[in-house]
């Protein structure tokens, strides 16, 4: 591909090998005794990692400080619990509408809010998320069953075959995060992901220089929960109860702890903040009583030891090298503007 | 061999206080059968998961059960916590036996090997307007806390009330639980001026509801149901408040005088000091002493064990009364009774 | 009109509680612009503290009852001050210089840390305070009874919150903290001494915090360990509505949060009070983007 | 050239961002009493320097001595109360106080009320504008504005040793005058001056000696009116 | 026929009149120079211009259209690029990075294209960096296209928001304080620089306190005070105009 070609993509590179590694492991771990728990739990990291990217869109490339992700992610599940248990639709062709019914959504509560700043934006994200959570609890609509949730739900079934064990659902799973980090990668090294970022840098300085910041900000909150949408259809048929307790504001924290821990919104930092957090989460039960207490204690460990995050922000690389000083310059070194009073970098 | 039986609890979480007391339940009773030798000479081992209270957890802590191939799980606490692992259980083909989950769903969708000790919510809701209707109330408000097992029961009232018509609805709302004030439901209710308030929620609010229905200077009486079991809340609320509180509940074994739960309590009270101090925890040892019949009959096989429970258990002798299930997998017979708190804070069984 | 005012008193009297907990809250959160979702568990610990001084001092029946509140709420925010200043130092010190949010990621760590040590020390299991420490007769209003402990708790709500109003406002220190929240580096360079600034802010904001734990036992009467995290949330949400670093404006948003829940809860549904109230709080800021009483705000291009 | 009446001795400061290198090892020194203009171009080290008197970057070697005293590992705040006060680049005015407050915090460490009271009055004559924008906030001020807030605000705080980076920066050609005369004004009042400038012949103007800083090092250094006359010096510094 | 005029404009904050009817015109080719005291109200009259403010009443023209009132990336589509007095780079981003953000304008690639990496968008991507580093070069930045913008000292940001500017195809480009925190030399270069931008065509206006470079490079000046114009006309006639004289430039007795 074009892509690939012209410019160094390491961290692409870096992704298929990820994902091959994970597939030979989840080979292993089916046979092994023992190792569909650990399966279930990478399937729960992986689908922590896909909801993560998601809010990366949102929260790492463009700045909008969402700490409410959760619900995109419980109204994607639970549109696909509705149509597939009241309706009997089978789960892969609710997906568009988990997803679109989840952005549209997404594009509705935040046209009135998109211009609030910062810290203002993160209170409306936390109450419309506590809203829809309570709403999903009061049986809204009578369609969510209140507290109890609907259960029942069918496992996927994709060309005649049931995504039923914890194998199965991995391919599944990690499928899904291998496509999502692979076209939020493309994303990100585009046009579009740039304007994100301007906006996320100085919304001024971006919109003087023809970035529509209104429309950037709304399309990223909707694709950011278009995203969570599906990936709520992912996480339906796997758990196949779900009810409003799942959707509880500290995972939407945990979801903007994953990013930020995450660096920068890279993509890389992300999948490990996901192992490191969610992967711990699953592994400190270990611990009985002690397990929470370590798993908060950690949190504030792994924090200070990398204040920057996992991964350093990796800036984009052009394949630019080859046009320095290929054009006619204006002003220039014979002015020793911009020559040589640069420090220079000592090992 | 050893029998490996499984057991699922909210060890932390909301309700550990709960999911605790089984443990320390179930680990005695093991260990005073495997002294008596075990199920034909097979000492019993137990696996124990941490559902943290909460679905989430639950499905994870079930998977990892259901991967160790126990053939049953005791287990647990709570209809949404339970509900969520149904389905996996289910699919790995282990017998699963409720211990504190009222939900009517549980046993309404056709699983084939789940069973549990608790009694349903329909058949509380049934004796909870039985008893309304002896204590000779009118009206009567309705209140729960949005928790499945909460509202659930208070649906249940509620259409058993518009069934019989001898008392009347005249509140039906909601409390956010674990919160500290409620003076603003308490002033809602006293508005709507009931002869009763029935609260289907658990002890923790019914403590502060009755701590705080004296300060804001609402006479009528408060009744529960059977979450409200539970000797704290004569703590939160403190004796005076809780003078007179009156809740529906299956009996505690420290009421029953059978054999069995003679010898389980003298055990229980040598080994931790105390009583235990909630009915649930007490409904896990009747899923331990039914599982145990059924392994003794049939083997560790869970196919046997299902079909033993549901065909040939009859009337066990449990904890808290005499155990059979009938083909939904629910516990057959009629368990509630009516409590009635006195001055010094003791729960008094009244007469039938 | 009866049950109206009762319901107002009801809101009110939390909603002073919320009001003191977003104090607490603005005056960190003003400064290092840090969610600091520890804040709640800092209240809880409060709460926990009093209790616990209470119950191994035998305080009730030995000292009289008038002076009991002032005895534990002066120690216990003695005791959540020494924990906020620590909790400072280790978690959030070396995180300075980096990205705010990631400080906020530790504070959620601390958060879950404070909540489960509470349970590993004081048991999972609800907590109470005894019922009749204080008994004060009510006092009519309007026609209406109302709970004279609601007066103490309003009262103490807006009187700490003229104090710490006027202190910050109106002296050297005060503007020093302020300064701080705006440019550090800047700050240094006319003499602030950061860092004490910082640790000062959360020796204060913690302070506060733990006194609102003790009210809330005394008052409400039970407490658990993982009370704080919602009413840390309650009260961050109350002091960003109010305006960012805004300290009546934090005393305000907790205030009209407390009613606005009780309203909604008196007069729609029980279930949908917090749905109603954060509906509200949102649309507040849709008409004033910068909270109730505003932030300063100066973006000149 | 060390001597011992220097008032702010430098010696092999060395200063360094992560790995970038910024100062090499730059001595200089400065008499109680005089003012010291450093020139150099954009990124030569200048601001890194005044940094690193004023405690905000920590030099990773070399010293620097306030009055006899080691002072590279002080505490800013401890370096202000000594006396050393600092206009920094960019004015870094507190944008959302009033320029009220901006002077206010200026005094932080000058207990002296009736001090206070006296500079402001001589700030205010120095610049009438502060006075007409009391209650405006300091982030809504024009460039100049805040420009002459910052250097009022370094002066509420009575230095002994000023260090004025770049004040001239986006000021009328008027008050650039005024400032630089201000400068002098303040030098003369007792106050010693390092003045870091782009308007390099307006700052020899006022200045007794100067320094040229080029990429990290030292270059060149002398007399101001020397300086002003040194042909390499008009070549690279005074549009030639 | 003139590319930009500005008829009676007025911008209040609170009570304080910021602009207080000014008009002026700037022809195409031109470099017209803003001058006036500091808080006269300059950079104010660029916001307007630029969208980032609306005037309270009066019209900004720019090539026959009214444009005030609108969002300024609409504004920077029509032609009108500009720099910030407080320098707004994105600084955590590279050199070629904030151009590219100049060439955002005019670019098309949407979600969709990006997301899939149609061929197209890789075309124009492609094309765009190329342009990037030509305005890179043209500033003479180009060699370290991939440092991060922060880095750069005062002056080369400077020079870089021109780059960024420039690379949005401008007819008209605003400059905010360009030769603030350049030494006498470095303006001289800057002045040249300028020169260049008006010889591809392109309109400069700018505001800028070093009488040097605005006498030398500007056709024509325009003098605020308080808000309001005071003067108009060639750096000749603004030289000696005693308004100005006695407002801003005073008297230049010992230079
Ligand atoms: N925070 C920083 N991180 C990395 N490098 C830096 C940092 N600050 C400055 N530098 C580099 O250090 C060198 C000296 O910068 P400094 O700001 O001291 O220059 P200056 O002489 O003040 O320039 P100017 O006249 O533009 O203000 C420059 O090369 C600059 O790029
Ligand atoms: N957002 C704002 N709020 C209040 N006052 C403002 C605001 N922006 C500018 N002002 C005031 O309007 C006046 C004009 O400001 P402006 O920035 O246009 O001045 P300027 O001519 O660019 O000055 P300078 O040369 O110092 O940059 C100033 O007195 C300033 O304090
Ligand atoms: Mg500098
Ligand atoms: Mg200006």
């Amino acid at each position: 591909m074009e892509a690939l070609k012209q410019t160094r993509h390491i961290g692409f590179w870096t992704g298929i090998v990820f994902f091959a590694l994970m597939a030979v492991l989840a080979i292993a771990l089916e046979s092994s005794s023992g190792g569909n728990t650990w399966l279930r739990t990478l399937n729960n990291i992986g689908i922590f990692t896909a909801l993560a990217l998601s809010l990366n869109i949102i929260l790492g490339q463009t700045g909008l400080f969402n700490m409410g992700h959760i619900a995109f992610f419980a109204l994607g599940a639970y549109v696909t619990a509705v149509l597939n248990s009241v309706l009997g639709w089978p789960i892969i062709y609710t997906l568009p509408f988990a997803a679109c019914i989840t952005a549209l959504f997404a594009f509705v509560v935040a046209l009135p809010v998109i211009h609030l700043r910062g810290d203002y934006l993160l209170v409306v994200t936390i109450g419309i998320s506590e809203i829809l959570r309570i709403a999903f609890v009061n049986d809204i609509f009578g369609l969510t069953q209140g507290p109890n949730g609907i259960t029942g739900i069918q496992r996927i079934e994709l060309f005649g075959y049931r995504f039923m064990s914890q194998f199965a659902q991995f391919y599944l799973i990690w499928g899904f995060v291998a496509i999502t980090a692979c076209l939020f990668y493309f994303l990100e090294h585009s046009r579009f992901g740039r304007a994100l970022n301007y906006i996320k840098y100085d919304e001024v300085a971006a919109s003087g220089n023809g970035v529509n910041i209104v429309r950037y900000k709304l399309i990223a909150f909707a694709l950011g929960a278009f995203w969570a949408g599906m990936v709520g259809t992912i996480y339906a048929p796997f758990i196949r109860t779900i009810s409003p307790g799942l959707f509880e504001f500290k995972e939407s924290v945990l979801l903007f702890a994953i990013v930020i821990l995450a660096g920068g919104g890279n993509i890389v930092g992300i999948v490990l903040a996901s192992f490191l957090l969610v992967g711990m989460r699953d592994v400190l039960t270990m611990f009985g009583d002690w397990s929470m207490l370590l798993f908060g204690l950690m949190m504030v460990v792994i924090m200070i030891i990398r204040p920057q995050g996992i991964m350093k922000p990796r800036r984009r690389q052009y394949n630019a090298g080859h046009l320095v000083g290929k054009f006619p310059s204006g002003i220039g070194k014979k002015a020793g503007l911009s020559a040589g009073n640069q420090a220079e970098v000592v090992e | 061999q050893d029998v490996r039986i499984g057991l699922m609890a909210g060890l932390t979480g909301p309700y550990a206080s709960e999911g605790q007391d089984t443990k320390r339940i179930i680990e005695l009773m093991i260990e005073d059968l495997n002294a008596k030798g075990g199920i034909n000479g097979n000492k019993v081992q137990l696996v124990i998961e941490d559902d943290g209270s909460s679905p989430g957890t639950a499905a994870t802590a079930a998977t990892r059960l259901a991967s160790t191939k126990v053939p049953a799980v005791i287990g647990t606490y709570g209809s949404a916590v339970t509900e969520a692992s149904q389905d996996i259980f289910d699919e790995a083909g282990i017998v699963q036996i409720g211990t504190g989950s009222t939900s009517i769903r549980l046993t309404e969708k056709g699983y084939e090997r789940f069973f549990r000790t608790a009694p349903r919510d329909d058949e509380q809701g049934r004796v909870a307007e039985e008893s309304l209707n002896k204590l000779g109330f009118k009206t009567v408000a309705i209140l729960h806390d949005s928790t499945a097992y909460a509202k659930g029961l208070a649906d249940e009232l509620k259409a058993q009330i518009d069934k019989n018509g001898r008392v009347n609805t005249v509140f039906f709302d909601a409390l956010v639980p674990g919160e500290s004030d409620y003076s603003v439901v308490l002033t809602k209710l006293k508005s709507a001026n009931p002869d009763a308030i029935f609260f289907t929620g658990y002890y923790p609010e019914v403590g502060l509801l009755l701590r705080q229905k004296k300060e804001i200077g609402l006479d009528a009486p408060i009744i529960g149901g059977d979450a409200s079991n539970h000797v704290d809340l004569i703590k939160i609320a403190g004796k005076d408040a809780a003078k007179g509180y009156r809740f529906i509940s299956p009996p505690l074994p420290t009421d029953l005088d059978t054999p069995v739960t003679k010898e389980f309590l003298a055990s229980y009270k040598a080994k931790y000091g105390t009583y235990p101090g909630s009915i649930w925890s007490v409904a896990s040892g009747d899923a331990f002493i039914a599982l145990v019949e059924a392994i003794k009959a049939k083997g560790a096989d869970s196919e046997a064990i299902a079909d033993y429970l549901h065909n040939d258990l009859k009337d066990v002798q449990g904890l808290s009364g005499k155990i059979s299930f009938n083909e939904k997998g629910d516990r057959v017979g009629d368990l509630y009774r009516l409590y009635e708190v006195d001055g010094d804070g003791n729960f008094v069984l009244q007469p039938e | 009109m009866d049950i109206f005012i009762t319901q107002l008193s009801n809101g009110l009297a939390i909603g002073s509680i919320y009001a003191l907990v977003a104090l607490g809250y603005t005056m960190v959160y003003g400064i290092l612009r840090l969610i600091n979702f520890a804040h709640g568990d800092l209240f809880t610990i409060g709460a926990y503290f009093g209790l616990t001084i209470l119950v191994s001092f035998a305080l009730q029946g030995n000292v009289s009852p008038l002076i009991i509140p002032w005895i534990l709420i002066i120690m216990a925010a003695i005791g959540v001050a020494i924990i906020g200043f620590l909790l400072e130092r280790v978690a959030y010190r070396p995180l300075r210089n980096a990205n705010r949010l990631a400080a906020v990621v530790s504070a959620f760590g601390a958060s879950i840390f404070f909540a489960n040590a509470l349970k590993l020390i004081y048991s999972p299991n609800r907590q109470s305070y005894p019922a009749d420490i204080i008994n004060l007769p009510n006092i009519p209003i309007f026609g209406v009874d109302i709970q004279s402990k609601r007066l103490i708790m309003f009262g103490t709500a807006v009187l700490l919150m003229a104090l710490l109003y006027w202190y910050i406002n109106h002296t050297r220190t005060g503007t020093a903290i302020r300064a701080v929240a705006i440019d550090q580096g800047a700050a240094k360079l006319m003499g602030i001494n950061v860092n004490k600034i910082i640790s000062l802010v959360f020796i204060i904001g913690p302070a506060l915090g733990g006194a609102a734990g003790v009210l809330m036992g005394l008052f409400y009467g039970q407490i658990h360990p993982e009370m704080g995290f919602s009413f840390g949330l309650k009260a961050f949400v109350a002091a960003i509505i109010g305006g960012i670093g805004n300290i009546p404006g934090a005393m305000l948003g907790g205030l009209l949060l407390g009613v606005v829940e009780a309203i909604a809860g008196g007069y729609v549904s029980g279930s949908w009070k917090d749905a109603i109230a954060f509906g509200a709080l949102i649309v507040i800021l849709i008409f004033r983007p910068t909270g109730i009483l505003g932030e300063r705000v100066a973006d000149k291009i | 050239m060390s001597n011992t009446s220097s008032y702010i001795e430098i010696k092999d400061l060395v200063v360094k961002y992560g790995k970038v290198e910024a100062l090499h090892g730059i001595s200089l020194n400065v008499k109680k009493g005089e003012i010291v203009t450093i020139l150099g171009a954009n990124g030569a080290g200048k601001t890194t320097l005044l940094a690193s008197i004023s405690g905000l970057i920590r030099p990773s070697s070399g010293t620097i001595l306030f009055d006899g005293q080691p002072i590279q590992n002080i505490d800013s705040a401890e370096i202000v109360k000594r006396g050393i006060i600092q206009s920094p680049e960019g004015r870094r005015v507190f944008s959302t106080l009033t320029v009220w407050e901006n002077l206010l915090l200026g005094a932080y460490t000058n207990h002296d009320k009736q001090k206070e009271k006296d500079i402001l009055e001589w700030v205010f004559t120095l610049f009438p504008r502060l006075k007409e924008r009391l209650k405006q906030l300091a982030g809504t001020l024009s460039g100049g504005e805040q420009q002459m807030l910052a250097i009022g605000r370094s002066l509420m705080g009575d230095p002994k040793l000023l260090l004025l980076d770049e004040p001239s920066l986006g000021l009328a050609p008027l008050v650039v005058r005024q400032i630089l005369a201000a400068a002098k004004e303040i030098n003369e009042r007792g106050v010693t001056v390092m003045l870091v400038e782009q308007n390099a012949v307006a700052a020899l103007k006022i200045a007794n000696r100067g320094y040229v800083i080029e990429v990290g090092r030292i270059v060149m250094d002398g007399e101001a009116h020397a300086l002003m006359h040194n042909p390499e010096i008009q070549k690279a510094y005074l549009g030639g | 026929m003139s590319l930009l005029s500005l008829q009676n404009v007025i911008k209040k904050f609170g009570g304080l009149t910021a602009v207080n009817d000014v008009s002026f015109t700037v022809d195409e080719q031109s470099v017209v120079g803003l001058i006036g005291p500091n808080g006269a109200g300059k950079t104010t009259v660029f916001n307007l211009i630029t969208g980032n403010y609306a005037p309270l009443s009066g019209t900004v023209t720019f090539r026959g259209q009214v444009i005030n009132g609108q969002k300024p990336y609409k504004i920077v589509q029509q032609g009108i690029a500009r720099t910030f007095q407080n320098i707004r780079l994105f600084q955590q981003m590279s050199l070629l990075e904030n151009v590219l953000a100049g060439r955002h304008c005019r670019m098309h690639a949407g979600l969709f294209a990006s997301m899939f990496c149609l061929p197209w968008q890789q075309r124009e991507e492609k094309s765009a960096v190329e342009r990037a580093m030509q305005e890179l070069a043209f500033v003479g930045l180009d060699a370290g296209y991939d440092n991060e913008a922060g880095n750069l000292s005062y002056g080369n940001q400077r020079l870089l928001e021109i780059a960024r500017a420039l690379a949005t195809d401008p007819k008209l480009i605003i400059l905010d304080e360009p030769a603030g925190g350049m030494n006498d030399q470095e303006t001289a270069a800057l002045t040249e620089l300028i020169a260049a931008i008006q010889k591809r065509g392109i309109t400069v206006l700018l505001i800028e306190h070093d009488m040097n470079l605005v006498m030398n490079i500007c056709q024509k000046l325009v003098v605020l005070e308080y808000g309001a114009k005071i003067a108009e006309g060639t750096p000749e006639e603004i030289k000696s105009n005693p308004k100005v004289i006695e407002a801003y430039l005073g008297t230049s007795d010992d230079e």
